[in-house]
């Protein structure tokens, strides 16, 4: 079912071979958080490292030269693993989070010279979801306190997905942005990109897509995607930490003001004014995440490797397993929809009576790392009435016998909390 | 396998996650106060009475949360309801150095009771939170009961 | 003269053994712009990677919990690194840019339950100084732009020090913010920190220091220096790239509006509304820069083995020495002050008739890096007539032999351009 | 040693740095442009003007930066005045492929004249943006001359 070979894969992770306090194999559920780094991503940030590590852009010598066209060359790389139309489109941030941030901040900070469609102001509107993580919400409620426009949302229904029966009166003239997650990160649903971006493009909004925890999973093309915005995270995709993207179309981000200024984003500075670079280095200042990109770029080759439909085969394989395994159990609640082509990735459940942080304790203590809580995305939790849940997610290098492990040990757990019913 | 587990989840936490003292807001309370875990949702709602001379007249409370944090809020209220503010602070700071201690202070049952079952979390630090919150709101009370009479804690 | 080996320090670094294109050894001189890591840092961020990397403070397994204490564990290295009276006040940033922006976007931010003495308002003003980094110089204006408070600053004199004559009309009881480099990286001019900060305090403005330079050549005391807030760059002190360090007293942190929003700084979430956590939380928005974090702590680590007294002699050795080499040469001015205690880490110069990228190109041919241009001090050049320097910057790596192949090189460049004259 | 440095610092480089053909601010123009390299602060001021059968009747400029940056305004203006709009196209076009080659392709000299020496620089990427920018400046100064008169270029 796999087209990849799994023991092998994970022979490239030298993680997985440790083993826990009690001497149980590491059974890692819990890549939606952040994924382990296989040993290319490790030695391609080390290798530059020891070798040509220096100041890109700035250096008139050899090293910097050479790093200059590592970073570059993984900017390129991020750009072609993503379908961007040009290099210049990617600008490298320190996580996705910043990335929703500079787009929301940048929104709000344009003047008379920023042409209409890239300002939000007071009477405007924001669109995002009840499914949103935290990232992608709290940057666009913080936009309309700064600009006075109002934030609304597309509501959940009981079956874990977007309920677009009133899209018509949500998504209107007001609308300037229609910020959502491509994938959820607790229900793991995969919305319905295509028709949302239509539905906004005819209203003139822009569409800002949070691709962290589908970049991981199935393959990414911007221009299929059609949004004006996406952001991922290096740290969700088998990269390192301290690095995230945000993909924009060019024309956007050359009439967007700039979000963090400093070296390297200028073009003119005097003491009293400053005219700002072209993108992508209008949107990264100061020092950039130099060996952190070219330890991003790495991964995406690892993935590219594999192929991202393979990966998505796998992914969806290992989540369909899971959920067939889990419903089965009494008293467990998937939260998420049944089976099927749009759900993958993350598998998150309640248990009837038992608080997720005590299921993940007994899963814990059997080496099973999984995340419990309301995963940043707290009023989804609210809306289905619990106050978190446990998720399981996979990466490339879950097996199989690893998912029966999760289902075997959430079927202990029931017997273990039983004992004091 | 599952020996940490033991540690942790004894049978006398189970009575009180299953049977929690002192639970239910009661009236009337000198101070409420409302805290969370932001990593998890836990929640507690607290009030706290206060005798005239300065004992723990009543804590009441409602919690929401996970095995040991309902457990340490149930403990908390049956340990503290009835003693002066001297020995309630007594209690809490060596409740709290114990729970701090990775597992190096196992606590002294004859100051903290039943309580000392929850120390188990001690060697958990994703749990110590869980456990510490009941507490912390307790602190919190005290702190707003002062500030509303005026008198200094 | 220096109390370490240097011998055995440059063993350390593996980038040092490889040479450049023409066989030459590697000469760095460019550790102002970014620094070399030692092995032991490279080392810790791969230890960590290949044993306990997972996200912080969300997970309940035992790997999340290792990886927290990791994370926590370095955000308090580097609080006693830099004394600081509480480790919360160690805030992790990308780099010292994004530490500097997020003061300026803060104090911005404010609404009438902010503290009076931590809003920046129309009438307020703002002052920096004639030789800031774009990085210390933009972010103002930017806030000034946003807020309609009025920016001023220090002039420098023809000595290459602040011109402090009108101090007293500059700072005033309108003044808010003081923000200024503690050492230049153009100049090595080390400002009078403790006579400046009082003057700030005296009327009532806060203090924002630039220490990107100065951390990774001195002692550094955020209680001594007395100062609001200390910004800094991990890869400017041989730790990695991707990580930077605010230094903020707690209460002022406690007081400030967020910065950038998301997940792990909040309290409560809901559709329409926001909470927040309490410092250092409140301003690391999503998964943190985790093995950079600790990457930079075994920085703080090896700097701290060497002994920052000891590595401050070797820089003022290598300074001195650079000075007394350069100034005999014909047509070379040296842009920066005479040789003294306050005064280290870089030297620049110009070359009569000579511009720097063209001397910089004759060094590089002979393994010498320096950096060439203006940088990013751009209004610092333009207050002394040039559009740009040639800058060596030294590092604990660097040898006295070293130091004089600079010199040899510059004179050989002389040479080489001569025979056009 | 420096074997790769007279690839880069020819003789006849430094006598276009030394002896700069076509320096200084002229009378009339069509269209003047300012252009910097923020990196290094280099910075040329460009004024073209074009005859009205559409050919390049004179560069005229003032070039701040390195022996590189200046000789390649000087060549450029060299090269090109005089030229027709197709002509310069064609050199221009030619030019900029050659100095994005890092090397690979040698540039013709039938073309690029004296500019060949220029080609040096493809090598070393720090010093492409210095030899590039007058022949920048001269593409948006031909872009801005085309919008002021509204004929499409
Ligand atoms: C004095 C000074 N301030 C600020 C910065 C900015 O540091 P970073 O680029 O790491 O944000 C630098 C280095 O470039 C510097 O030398
Ligand atoms: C859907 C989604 N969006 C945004 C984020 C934020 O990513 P980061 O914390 O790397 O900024 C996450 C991960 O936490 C996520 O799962």
């Amino acid at each position: 079912m796999t087209s990849f070979d799994v023991q092998r894969v994970r022979a490239d992770f030298p993680i997985l071979q440790r083993t826990l306090a009690g001497g149980e194999p590491l059974v890692y559920l819990d890549a939606g958080a952040t994924s382990q780094r296989p040993q290319p991503v490790i030695d391609a940030e080390v290798a530059f490292l020891t070798r040509s590590n220096a100041a890109v852009k700035r250096g008139a010598h050899q090293l910097a030269e050479e790093a200059t066209d590592a970073y570059e060359g993984a900017r390129a790389r991020m750009g072609e693993f993503l379908g961007a139309p040009r290099p210049e489109e990617i600008v490298f941030t320190r996580n996705a989070t910043e990335a929703l941030n500079l787009v929301a901040r940048s929104l709000g900070d344009g003047d008379a010279s920023t042409p209409d469609h890239l300002r939000v102001r007071e009477g405007d509107e924001i669109l995002v979801t009840e499914m949103e993580h935290h990232a992608n919400l709290v940057p666009w409620q913080e936009l309309a306190r700064r600009t006075g426009a109002r934030l609304r949302w597309i509501p959940l229904t009981d079956d874990f997905t977007l309920d677009l029966t009133d899209l018509g009166s949500l998504l209107t003239e007001r609308t300037r942005v229609l910020a959502l997650a491509h994938q959820s990160n607790v229900l793991g649903t995969v919305n319905p990109i295509g028709t949302l971006v239509e539905a906004a493009r005819a209203v003139g909004a822009l569409t800002v897509l949070d691709a962290c925890q589908s970049a991981p999973h199935m393959p990414l093309d911007v221009r299929e995607l059609g949004a004006d915005f996406v952001a991922l995270s290096g740290h969700k995709m088998l990269g390192p930490t301290g690095i995230g993207v945000l993909w924009g179309r060019y024309e956007h981000l050359a009439a967007m003001p700039p979000f963090l200024t400093g070296g390297s984003m200028i073009e003119v500075v005097h003491m009293d004014r400053t005219t700002y670079a072209e993108p992508p280095a209008r949107f990264e200042a100061g020092t950039p995440m130099i060996s952190q990109a070219i330890g991003l770029a790495a991964a995406a080759d690892y993935l590219s490797a594999l192929g991202m439909e393979a990966v998505a085969e796998h992914g969806g394989a290992l989540t369909d397993r899971a959920l067939r395994g889990l419903r089965e159990l009494p008293g467990v609640r998937i939260i998420g929809p049944a089976p099927g082509p749009d759900r993958t990735g993350a598998v998150s459940f309640a248990v009837e009576g038992r608080h997720p942080h005590d299921i993940g304790q007994v899963l814990d203590s059997r080496g099973i790392a999984v995340r419990v809580g309301h995963h940043c995305a707290w009023p989804l939790h609210r809306r289905y009435g619990i106050p978190g849940t446990t998720r399981a997610t996979f990466s490339v290098h879950t097996t199989a016998e690893e998912v029966d492990a999760l289902v075997d040990s959430v079927s202990y757990a029931l017997d273990y909390f039983g004992r004091f019913a | 396998m599952s020996s940490g587990l033991d540690v942790l989840y004894t049978d006398i936490i189970f009575e009180h996650d299953k049977r929690p003292q002192n639970a239910g807001l009661r009236e009337p309370f000198h101070a409420e106060v409302h805290h969370v875990n932001p990593t998890c949702g836990d929640e507690i709602t607290l009030r706290l009475r206060r005798q005239p001379g300065g004992a723990v007249e009543d804590i009441s409370y409602e919690a929401l949360g996970c095995a040991m944090s309902r457990a340490s809020a149930s403990m908390m209220s049956e340990l503290l309801i009835g003693r002066s503010l001297a020995e309630a602070e007594e209690i809490t700071v060596a409740f709290e150095a114990a729970m701090s201690s990775r597992g190096r202070d196992a606590g002294d049952p004859e100051v903290l009771g039943d309580a000392v079952a929850l120390l188990g979390a001690a060697k958990f630090p994703g749990r110590v939170k869980c456990v510490l919150m009941a507490w912390k709101a307790y602190r919190a009370a005290l702190v707003e009961a002062d500030a509303l009479d005026g008198s200094a804690g």
